[in-house]
């Protein structure tokens, strides 16, 4: 049963709550593994949801729920690990958050319901407030105020965009249920001006979750400032399930006709997301915020990519999928570096080859996956967008992509270069490194260079499918 | 490669190379026709070579075997150029479609080591010669090649040879007299420059701080010393009989009048040389790269004339 | 019914107006429960044409005990707790906002009028103007008051627009009870969540003014 | 398996098991070297079998990641840039044995030698890949491998720094060929090499242009140029050997590669290489000329020497948009071969340079001086590289120069723009020629010759036998190459055959050129000898004394009264002015008993200062202005949510 990939999260999340840590921890893993295990199912023989009007196994859906099972798992055996050494006060909680927030990625993933993907996006939202919250300082406070109510107030417009949509089948003279599934079997039969309203208020709402600027002021606060397996779940999973709201709209209009109005406006959105990060990278104090940035910049992408489509939809998805395991890898790094130094800031992180190799190591590495250098799988995207906005002709586009990723590069090179090779006078550590710490990101990382050398076939099959709808195509 | 083993090549040859030091003496006695002197012997030249190769020497404690490879590789190359040069009409003793490139760069390859052998003795006066030295001459090289440019253009060959004594012979008496004659006043300022005459530099000076050629040999003595003079000798014929060649086409049909007028005209052009350091004094320092670039722009002017000429 | 309906969607326009116009806390809690029951009774007074059923009476009863009663019973509580100066304190002042707040209903009655949907009845449009403005009063909340619990006020204002613009547009919806349970659910955990962080807010910042929380920058 | 596959695994292994076994730093270093060795051996092996043979190219392809392949095909150009690729890499193998020899840096000599295994592996494939994807990816894992090399020493700021601005130019080059590819992609619609030359005119110009400045970036370009002399310094001398003289050459294929491809007919493209080459030939050797860091300096020559390499390209591309044959082949031919030759001497240059280095401690040139005497190997074969450099016979680079010259003496019967470009290319050569040997002239007469000006000059000696012979064998092919030049040209001929328009180019036309400048060069070979000889016969018997060097009447010389570098060039300098600033500072003499005085000067790079004053930091004080954007104020924060409905709104 499909229902069966939130509902476990669910119920274990409510019993950890409620358990004492050890068992806590215990539980998390189980279910982290088992959640992996009915993703896995779900992704190879499609079992369907018990209430087809609700749920539904979609590509993109599965696309973003395998990531973000697979991701939970390495996250959770991370986090087992890092609060042995930062011991919280309140772990259960932050241990119950992480699973209810999991499920609620996860119902997501799974929603079909127009109105059921927002509640669900809204779920995610409230389910990892408390994952930010965890350190209770004046800066995590801050960060969980603006979290949550910058991202109520842009779902809230989801919400109003969401019922756009549903005026525009009622204004036609079709009655479907009220499903992007069925939705997108009569879209060309949609009222078009409530349809594209619907979809600037979904892009504008969902776009706040998934960090599209200029809704994202609530993204480097809140990634900075939460723990970083939180970070790295929230910079991973999360604002892919964001992204699939848009993505399952930005469907809808392409069968409407209307496709080259939404792929514009997310190109739009998606290019002032890359300037606005390379604005806040250039300079960065802050190696979280720095990434949490990066986070705004690769969404960015994502989102003209998809907005080009054509090969650079399929470049897009392998986009999402590298830039999920590369990010939280170096969110997880950087909860290391943060317990190895006490500081987020990029002044007083020097010389970490010299203290921490592993760490500086896979540090660089990551950061070298994220800029776009092979073997890592952003390279292949990257190019693949480039490629595809030239051949449809966007060539002032694809002047400010290339423009914001040298901009982009050459400010969170020279601060990634500051932290890992310059030297420090000090040779203080404050916690040692630990391959159980160490182990996670690197896994993370294999995985994108895997991915690179081979693809397994049904995950191509899968990302093809989830683009054809979109009229994307791996064939230019 | 075209090799002309005959007794007129060969000859010539050997009496360009046996005159040399004697034309030195025209400009001596030049000037001092014009300073209202006697002036030195005919023979000076001679003289000097041979007070020289009898002598010893002595060499600074702070050279290096290349302070003894200068001399020897400067006057190889001046030699070398000679074997190119087709006097007074004759055909060289060799020559192939492509020489001139290759006889230029010798001649660069000689003032490397007359340059670094200058350098080789750390001395500080040397040092200034020599920066002087290839600075002039890289300019007046650059000169150089755009003459050749335009001689490719006007005649389509590129050896020495083929200018003076092919089909398309270039020379005042020829079509493009007009460009030639810019040709001819450029190489000279090359020759002044690329031979340290006045006014480019002052071999008679006594200052070395004023000196180009002259200080960069400063601690050469004995046969090395000679080695050079006579490379020098060799250089400013060369230099000369291009430019004589340019004059006049030294093809009368025979090969006696040509060399009659051949001397004549060289003695004319180093008597010209004489003059010019006569009447005009040696210039600042800084106003030689000026100096230099005023025969670089004639002929730059001259190869944009055939844009419209030759078609 | 006609009448009974523009008079509700009349109540809901002042009780906007006031909350711009208010400048105590205690009375823009009570403002935002009546605005609840108000908003909860749109549908009931809308749906009647097609005929009251059971359920639409039971849901009825369920928004107006979460919007009238639950929420602004949690936000009166946490007036209580964690306030101390129960001024609203706004950035823009109370007069500029209510003049705001006037633009914003002539902007949204020009709006509707343009959006041509002549398959909607009249109480509808009328209905789409009030909602516009109770949103557009939300977000004004929201950016010029300077106390979290008033942004908390704006955003339920907000989701109360919205919530109306879904009842005068997209009728469906209202008939699948899981899926307006599940919105309901959002909201009252939303709201318990903004709660909790409040009340921390307060007890770390001594105060609730955003204004303090602004360390996290470039 | 293919020979090429067994060397690059050869290769490959050789650089991983120094990560496994770099506790063990001399086994390490011993299985490293002859791994690396060998499999470059194996590989040069086959590259020339391949040219000289001119069998069917080697091709190979694999599935990739469902939609692209992964092709390799060595025709003949790239099996002759394989040439320089596989030899200069395993020479500088065997320079780096003695030369890295810091134990305690065992893990990052290990990092050192993977990385560079990986940097010959990948700019092997570079120039073998067949279609744009496995370009790219290629040209990726060079430039990231490079990186690493550059930052060995990381530990000091200025090579951090260096590696920054290497990273950068790198990555943005990049971005520039991805464009220049999607260009191409968008009307071909394949990834494969084969259709491009069917794009219409107009778009081979642009890509074109794209792909220049990312190769022209990786190749030191003028304008692009910024990083080469940062990174070179900053490198271990092996590394900046092969960075110089091969890696910078990759960027050089692939601008070749893809004038091949997209065989256009413009004269334009030509026309281009050709003021880009003659910009960087001689700002590239004005810089040089200007500078008192040797590896510095040769950084700016291998500037000079991709302007030489573009003059000749840009003949010959000239050459065949013209339909002019003798132009086009010498042209190509000549390119080609200075590609080669540059390699060879640049690299032995730099060898000399890390020998410098190693033995002093400095690389300041005017704080050396009199090394010929105490490091006699160094110095000779540095003056062999000096030689080549400058482009004199008999030597290799005149051999490569002599034939741009002969292809662009022959174009001159063009007319217009191209033949004042050909004009222009002649005049630069001979500028660059000149100036280049006046560079060498000080860097040889000031570091090697005169007396030593620092106490670690006069205290140095001669470097380890590695180091040596690795630079008497590149010595020796100078001079091979320079007296016998009829293979070397006949590869880089048959290299430039795949040109349609000198498919039938007779190769009989090389030769009597050839053999003449062999000759030539062997004539004065013997007549040097012969006049050597003479001039030992005059010496025989006579009194040879040895003194102190006549110091013009002061009888006090100090070795600090010697011409430095920067006085030897300042008039060269100054006369470039309008494109070289130079900064001054001189503390003067103002009191009447005048304390310590002091003078520097600095050549300032004009396209580095008019970067950063007219692009970096309009846009670093732009953007600097957009911070406020996160302001803190959440109530700011829901305005831009507002602000962007409204917009969007409106747009709808």
């Amino acid at each position: 049963m499909l229902q069966s990939v939130f509902l476990l999260p669910f119920l274990a999340g409510t019993a950890v709550f409620f358990l004492p840590v050890k068992s806590g921890r215990l539980l998390l893993l189980a279910t982290a593994l088992f959640h992996v295990l009915i993703t896995a199912l779900e992704w190879f023989q499609a079992t369907g949801p018990l209430q087809t009007q609700y749920f539904a196994n979609t590509p993109e859906g599965m696309l973003v729920l395998g990531i973000m099972s697979f991701l939970f798992l390495l996250i959770s055996i991370y986090t087992v690990f890092y609060m042995a050494e930062v011991e919280m006060s309140k772990e259960p909680v932050f241990n119950a958050s992480m699973l209810l927030f999991l499920g609620a990625m996860s119902m997501v993933a799974v929603a079909d319901h127009i109105i059921m993907l927002w509640v669900a996006v809204e779920a995610t939202t409230l389910m990892s407030a408390p994952l930010i919250f965890v350190h209770r300082s004046k800066e995590s406070l801050e960060a969980t105020w603006k979290y949550v109510l910058i991202c109520s107030v842009g779902i809230a417009l989801a919400l109003l965009g969401s019922f756009f949509i549903i005026f525009s089948m009622e204004m036609s003279t079709v009655h479907v249920p009220i499903s992007f599934s069925s939705f997108n079997d009569v879209a060309d039969q949609l009222n078009t001006v409530w349809l594209k309203a619907g979809f600037i208020f979904i892009v504008i709402g969902y776009g706040t979750k998934m960090g599209l600027a200029p809704m994202h002021t609530w993204l480097p606060d809140a990634h900075s400032e939460a723990p970083s397996p939180a970070s790295a779940l929230l910079s991973g999973a999360l604002l892919n399930c964001a992204f699939l709201g848009v993505y399952r709209c930005h469907q809808l209009m392409v069968g409407a006709g209307l496709g080259d109005y939404s792929g514009n406006v997310l190109i739009a959105f998606g290019l002032v997301s890359m300037l606005v990060s390379a604005v806040f990278i250039l300079n960065q104090t802050d190696y979280k915020r720095m990434l949490a940035y990066s986070s705004i910049e690769n969404m960015g992408i994502i989102a003209v990519g998809i907005g080009i489509g054509g090969i650079a939809a399929f470049a897009a998805m392998l986009h999402m999928i590298h830039h999920s395991l590369i990010k939280s890898s170096l969110f997880l790094t950087t909860g290391n570096i943060l317990l190895g130094y006490g500081t987020k800031s990029i002044d007083r992180t020097r010389g970490m080859l010299r203290l921490f190799p592993e760490t500086a190591i896979t540090f660089f590495a990551g950061f070298a996956g994220i800029s776009g250098f092979p073997p890592f799988g952003l390279f292949i995207s990257e190019l693949l967008i480039v490629m595809g906005a030239i051949k449809t002709g966007r060539y002032v586009v694809i002047s400010i992509f290339i423009f914001c990723l040298i901009l982009i590069f050459a400010g969170a090179s020279r601060l990634v270069m500051q932290m890992v090779f310059s030297s420090r006078d000090s040779d203080e550590r404050l916690v040692p490194e630990q391959w159980s710490r160490a182990l996670p990101p690197i896994i993370l990382l294999l995985t994108s260079l895997t991915l690179v050398l081979w693809m397994p076939d049904s995950l191509f099959l899968t990302i093809q499918h989830a683009i054809s709808s979109i009229g994307g195509t791996v064939n230019g | 490669m075209n090799i002309s083993f005959s007794f007129a090549s060969l000859a010539m040859l050997f009496a360009a190379f046996a005159l040399a030091p004697l034309l030195m003496g025209v400009i001596l006695k030049v000037k001092a026709f014009f300073a209202g002197k006697q002036g030195p012997p005919w023979l000076i030249k001679y003289h000097t070579l041979v007070k020289l190769l009898q002598k010893g020497s002595v060499y600074s404690t702070s050279t290096t075997f290349i302070f003894k490879l200068g001399p020897v590789v400067s006057f190889t190359t001046a030699v070398m150029l000679l074997l190119f040069f087709p006097f007074a009409g004759m055909a060289p003793v060799l020559s192939f479609h492509g020489d001139v490139i290759m006889l230029f760069y010798l001649l660069g390859l000689g003032r490397f080591f007359t340059v670094l052998a200058a350098l080789d003795t750390a001395s500080p006066f040397e040092g200034m010669g020599a920066a002087r030295e290839v600075f002039f001459s890289s300019l007046a090289e650059a000169a150089i090649f755009v003459i050749l440019a335009l001689f490719f253009r006007l005649s389509g060959s590129l050896s020495f040879a083929e200018y003076f004594t092919g089909t398309h012979a270039v020379n005042l008496w020829s079509e493009s007299a007009a460009l030639i004659l810019l040709v001819v006043i450029a190489l000279f300022i090359v020759l002044l420059t690329e031979n340290s005459r006045v006014p480019v530099d002052d071999p008679a000076t006594h200052l070395e701080l004023t000196m180009i050629h002259e200080v960069m040999i400063l601690d050469h003595s004995g046969p090395d010393l000679a080695l050079i003079e006579m490379g020098a000798f060799c250089k400013m014929l060369f230099y000369a009989s291009f430019v004589s060649c340019l004059l006049f086409p030294f093809q009368t049909g025979t090969p006696f009048f040509n060399i009659i007028i051949f001397a004549m005209v060289m003695t004319l052009v180093y008597a010209g040389v004489g003059l010019v350091e006569s009447i005009t004094a040696r210039y600042k320092m800084d106003t030689v790269p000026n100096y230099i670039l005023t025969s670089f722009a004639l002929v730059c002017f001259a190869t944009i004339l055939t844009m419209e000429f030759v078609l | 019914m006609i009448h009974i309906s523009n008079i509700l969607l009349a109540l809901i326009l002042l009780s906007v107006l006031l909350s711009l116009r208010s400048n105590r806390l205690m009375a823009l809690v009570e403002l935002m429960a009546f605005q609840g029951v108000m908003v909860s009774a749109v549908p009931l007074v809308l749906e009647t044409a097609h005929g009251v059923t059971f359920n639409l009476i039971l849901f009825f009863l369920l928004l107006v005990l979460v919007k009238g009663v639950l929420i602004p019973w949690l936000m009166y509580r946490a007036v209580k707790l964690v306030v101390v100066d129960r001024e609203v304190e706004p950035i823009i002042g109370y007069n500029a906002s209510l003049f705001a707040g006037l633009i914003m209903i002539v902007f949204s009655v020009y709006v509707t009028n343009n959006l041509h949907l002549n398959m909607l009845p009249m109480d509808h449009k009328l209905l789409l103007a009030t909602a516009i403005t109770t949103m557009g009063a939300g977000l004004i909340l929201l950016m010029t008051r300077r106390k979290a619990i008033t942004q908390v006020i704006g955003y339920l204002i907000m989701e109360n627009g919205i919530y109306l613009i879904g009842t005068a547009l997209a009728k469906q919806v209202h008939t699948q009870y899981v899926v307006e349970f599940a919105v309901l659910l959002d909201l009252i955990v939303a709201v318990l969540v903004m709660g909790i962080v409040l009340n921390d807010i307060n007890h770390t910042f001594d105060d609730v003014d955003t204004t303090l929380m602004g360390q996290l920058k470039d | 398996m293919d020979t090429f596959l067994i060397a690059l695994l050869l290769i490959a292994a050789g650089g991983l098991q120094a990560l496994v076994t770099f506790r063990a730093y001399l086994l390490m270093k011993i299985l490293a070297v002859s791994t690396i060795i060998g499999g470059c051996g194996l590989g040069l092996y086959n590259a020339v079998n391949q040219i000289f043979r001119q069998v069917e190219p080697f091709v190979c392809s694999c599935e990739w990641l469902q939609i692209f392949t992964f092709s390799l095909k060595i025709d003949a150009v790239s099996a002759f840039f394989l040439i320089p690729v596989f030899a200069i890499s395993a020479v500088a193998a065997l320079y780096s044995f003695q030369y890295m020899g810091d134990k305690e840096r065992s893990a990052a000599t290990a990092a050192n030698y993977f990385f560079y295994a990986l940097l010959i592996i990948s700019m092997s494939l570079v120039v073998c890949a067949d279609n744009l994807i496995s370009f790219a990816l290629t040209w990726e894992l060079m430039s990231i491998s490079s990186f690493f090399l550059v930052i060995y020493d990381f530990h000091k700021q200025a090579v951090r720094n260096a590696g920054y601005i290497y990273f950068f130019f790198t990555q943005a080059g990049a971005l520039f060929i991805f464009a220049g590819f999607g260009c191409i992609y968008a009307h071909t619609g394949s990834f494969s090499f084969d259709a491009i030359a069917a794009i219409p005119e107009s778009v081979k110009l642009t890509a074109f242009i794209l792909i220049l400045i990312g190769c022209g970036s990786k190749a030191g370009i003028m304008p692009f140029h910024i990083w080469l002399p940062y990174a070179h310094p900053a490198a271990p001398s092996h590394i900046s050997a092969v960075m110089s003289g091969v890696m910078i050459k990759i960027g050089i294929y692939g601008i070749v590669r893809f004038y091949l491809l997209l065989a256009p007919t413009s004269v334009l493209f030509g026309q281009l290489i050709i003021v880009l080459g003659i910009v960087s030939g001689i700002l590239g050797v004005v810089y040089a000329l200007g500078k008192h860091d040797i590896k510095r300096l040769l950084a700016y020559h291998s500037v000079e020497n991709i302007g030489i390499i573009l003059l000749g390209l840009g003949i010959g591309m000239l050459g065949v948009a013209t339909g002019h044959k003798t132009m086009a082949a010498f042209g190509f031919a000549g390119g080609l071969l200075h590609v080669l030759n540059h390699s060879i001497f640049k690299s032995l240059l730099f060898f000399g340079a890390g020998g410098l280095l190693r033995q002093t401690g400095t690389a300041a040139i005017d704080q050396l001086g009199g090394l010929m005497k105490r490091m006699p190997f160094t110095g000779r074969s540095f003056l062999v590289g000096s030689l080549s450099i400058s482009g004199l016979p008999p030597f290799n680079g005149f051999i490569s120069e002599f034939l741009i010259y002969y292809g662009a003496f022959h174009g001159l019967d063009l007319q217009g723009a191209s033949f004042i470009l050909t004009n222009l290319t002649i005049l630069s050569l001979a500028l660059i020629g000149g100036l280049a040997a006046a560079c060498f002239t000080k860097v040889v007469g000031i570091v090697f010759l005169g007396e030593a000006r620092s106490e670690a000059a006069a205290q140095a000696s001669e470097t380890g036998s590695l180091i040596i012979i690795s630079q008497l064998i590149l010595a020796l092919f100078c001079l091979l190459i320079g007296i016998f030049p009829e293979p070397f040209v006949r590869a880089a001929f048959l290299a430039s055959r795949s040109i349609p328009l000198l498919a039938d180019f007779d190769s009989m036309q090389f030769l009597p050129v050839l053999s003449n400048i062999a000759r030539t060069a062997a004539l004065f070979l013997i007549l040097f000898l012969l006049i050597a000889g003479i001039r030992k016969l005059l010496y025989s018997g006579k009194e040879i004394t040895q003194s102190g060097t006549w110091g013009c009447g002061f009888t006090q010389p100090t070795v600090r009264m010697q011409y430095t570098g920067a006085s030897y060039a300042d008039s060269m300098v100054d006369f470039f002015r309008p494109f070289v600033r130079v900064q001054k500072k001189y503390s003067g003499i103002n009191t009447v008993f005048p304390g310590k005085t002091t003078y520097s000067s600095h050549v300032q790079d004009t396209s580095e200062t008019g970067l950063t004053l007219f692009l970096v930091r309009p846009i670093l004080y732009l953007l600097g202005k957009l911070r406020w954007m996160q302001h803190g104020n959440i109530q700011l924060y829901i305005g831009y949510i507002v602000l962007a409905i409204v917009v969007m709104l409106i747009f709808i």
